[in-house]
């Protein structure tokens, strides 16, 4: 298999978002997306913590040290950005307004049901941050992860098996190796990452992949 | 590229049809969206209902869709101020369904809606003929009514000025009710004084452009 | 009986307004009560359509179409005022943050039940505004009002007759005879307008005047 | 005369008591009280219930208080911060009660805390273990958790200026969860980068003056 590396993974997400969207980037690999973005088009990226129009990071030196994204992370503001407190910031999503949110993932089931916050290790605290107030209200939720897990287990399952971050909520699912749509009848194939061949991705995933 | 602009209100009001729910900013004669009401009033779309603190007054604006016979229902806290005669018409004929809401209550339904929230438990009216026929609650001796979120298909917003990202900033008392109905609508619409190309300051922006869909100007203050 | 005028009345409840408190004034006779305020005391009113700080009545060619209070009268601003939306000038008054309303009334009775926004009438429409959202959280409710209604009847109960704004709200009473304390048993005189005796007082009210 | 200014962080955190519940704003580091954290590590108050966002890192702030053995209670959204090692280190040995909430929904209980509303119902983590044991509802097919307030005896709040009056502005996204806990406390202390005692601008203003209890000034940022 040939899988893709991690800015070839964001670069074909960012295909699918259009022109004007109102983007959620969750933290770590979706975070990357919004370097691919095709020239053109304008995007809104919007952090939990009171920033629509999050920017790229600043030059070193030129930081400032309160105005970061969900991250933790230094950023800048865009043209036609706007600054608002967290119950506003939870309204944009939980209201339907944002389009879109880009999600990691440990699990996805083929009913779109998402695991991305607690694991069933007892010792390791859990925490959700706004995952579940994203996938509550936001009508497209891609999720954007490697197809396996690190010991080459399976996470595009037939049934979640970690704790759900919410019920059916996923719409796509982005990985090295496939861009899938979640259906009422399961994951059904977008297209695959260039020189894999379909035989080969379905033997390293659970549930079955629709063509 | 983002931009909200369009260059008259009637394009702007264009997208209602009849039968809406049309959230209406303003409180008196402050924030009221004058424009966008009477270009409404030419589009000439009816069995509107109208929410709205007031009622209207005079001649103008809600009081004018009221007289031409365009509104079934009026959603409102205080429908009788001085001078809101085509209200009171109305009424009295049996002509329009009236639904009164604590202020307070109707603010928040409408955050509800806006928030994508299902309802919350407010103590205001509890004990009252307003509270009648509603679930209610008592939690550690304060009694409580569920009130439902209020949506809406469009909001007419009326602001100081804006952007061509929808962003939004308001005069004084102008607040009011219009940037919690920009976020409660499917489709809010905002007349400003002054409209510009150029960003309005993040920290100055109290409606973020997400909540409005299109933005016209209008440089004529009540 | 000598009933003191409308001036007189709001500068008796004036009187206990201390320093530093936030205070909504209802329409009407209640606005009135600002210009009272005794010398060296800082009071901050609240007008629910948005200003925390509102000031006298400009002058006149000096008003602002935008700038007004809840009875739709031009206002200015005091040093310190702050403007806001509908939702958080009610947060002010549900979530116990003002310490006190002046309201006028149809009716209040002897266990603090008032009734200011409906009368029985079917075909004035009713108008509530602010009034239910004020009494439900401001810990002291003041009605300012006439001892009697305008043909002679009492207003001061034993139990409304007209729909309740809220039920036990009312602290306590100003009218143009006396001031009343709503205590667990009843009205309480806390004292008399000038040149009054209570007998002729508790001949025109109809709940018990307890001393 | 209205003149809510403090001389120093250690009178302004003086009236916190062992056991009380203690708001503190901020996100990472943004619009943390630093000042007003370590006065708390200081005054020496203990078995406090601390809700924030997150559960601290490093060795400042809420952290500090963690290491010192002075939280006996954690509620937060997000408390596995890098570097969060003295939260982890005291939950893995079981000394402190940890409460799990969905950012929004902390954001929101402590919105209908400062409001007086009696709950809510919201969306977020319905058929989830976080609504486990909670009163949920259907309506129109989406389901429902019911959320009550969440109010505290304190909150710690960090603004960019503030002025005698209790009015605070903020810098950048260093706003996140101080306003909103400004209100839902029954006694709420600032810390400020500048304080004055002329007015902030009206229009400027986020957080109205009536929701902070002491103002003092810190002008260290983090």
């Amino acid at each position: 298999m040939k899988p893709l590396d991690e800015n070839a993974m964001a670069a074909r997400l960012a295909q699918d978002i259009p022109d004007g969207a109102y983007v959620n980037l969750g933290i770590g690999l979706p975070n990357k997306v919004a370097h691919f973005v095709p020239e053109g088009r304008e995007v809104m990226y919007h952090t939990e913590n009171g920033l629509l129009g999050v920017g790229p990071a600043p030059a070193t030196g030129e930081e400032d040290p309160e105005l970061i994204d969900a991250s933790k992370k230094f950023v800048t503001m865009v043209p036609g950005a706007a600054l608002f407190d967290h119950p506003l910031a939870f309204s944009m999503m939980r209201g339907n307004h944002l389009s879109i949110a880009v999600l990691g993932a440990y699990q996805v089931a083929e009913n779109g049901d998402l695991a991305n916050w607690a694991t069933l290790e007892q010792s390791f605290p859990p925490a959700v941050g706004g995952a579940m107030d994203l996938v509550a209200g936001v009508p497209q939720i891609f999720v954007l992860m490697r197809h396996t897990a690190r010991d080459g287990s399976p996470k595009l399952l037939k049934r979640c098996s970690y704790p759900l971050t919410g019920a059916g909520v996923v719409t796509r699912v982005y990985t090295d190796l496939c861009v899938l749509e979640v259906t009422p009848e399961g994951f059904r194939l977008v297209d695959l990452a260039p020189g894999n061949r379909l035989e080969e991705v379905q033997s390293v995933t659970e549930a079955r992949i629709l063509t | 590229m983002i931009d909200k602009r369009i260059g008259d209100l009637a394009t702007a009001v264009a997208p209602i049809f009849d039968g809406a729910a049309i959230m209406v900013g303003g409180f008196g004669n402050s924030g009221i969206p004058a424009g966008l009401l009477n270009a409404l009033l030419d589009h000439g779309a009816r069995e509107l209902t109208i929410i709205s603190n007031n009622a209207g007054a005079g001649e103008d604006g809600i009081s004018s869709l009221l007289r031409e016979k365009r509104v079934r229902k009026v959603i409102c806290s205080y429908p009788r101020s001085p001078g809101s005669i085509w209200f009171e018409r109305r009424y009295e004929a049996g002509e329009i369904e009236l639904e009164i809401v604590p202020q307070g209550t109707l603010a928040e339904r409408i955050r509800a809606a806006g928030a994508g929230l299902g309802g919350f438990l407010t103590p205001t009216g509890y004990g009252t003929l307003l509270a009648a026929g509603k679930e209610t609650r008592e939690i550690d001796g304060v009694g409580y009514v569920f009130e439902p979120p209020l949506p809406a298909d469009f909001a007419l917003i009326r602001a100081e000025a804006g952007d061509r990202w929808g962003n939004l900033r308001y005069h004084v008392t102008a607040r009011n009710f219009n940037p919690v109905m920009a976020t409660a609508a499917r489709h809010s619409i905002a007349e400003v004084r002054h409209l510009s190309g150029e960003p309005l300051e993040p920290d100055s922006v109290i409606t973020p452009g997400i909540f409005v869909d299109s933005i016209v100007e209008y440089g004529i203050r009540p």
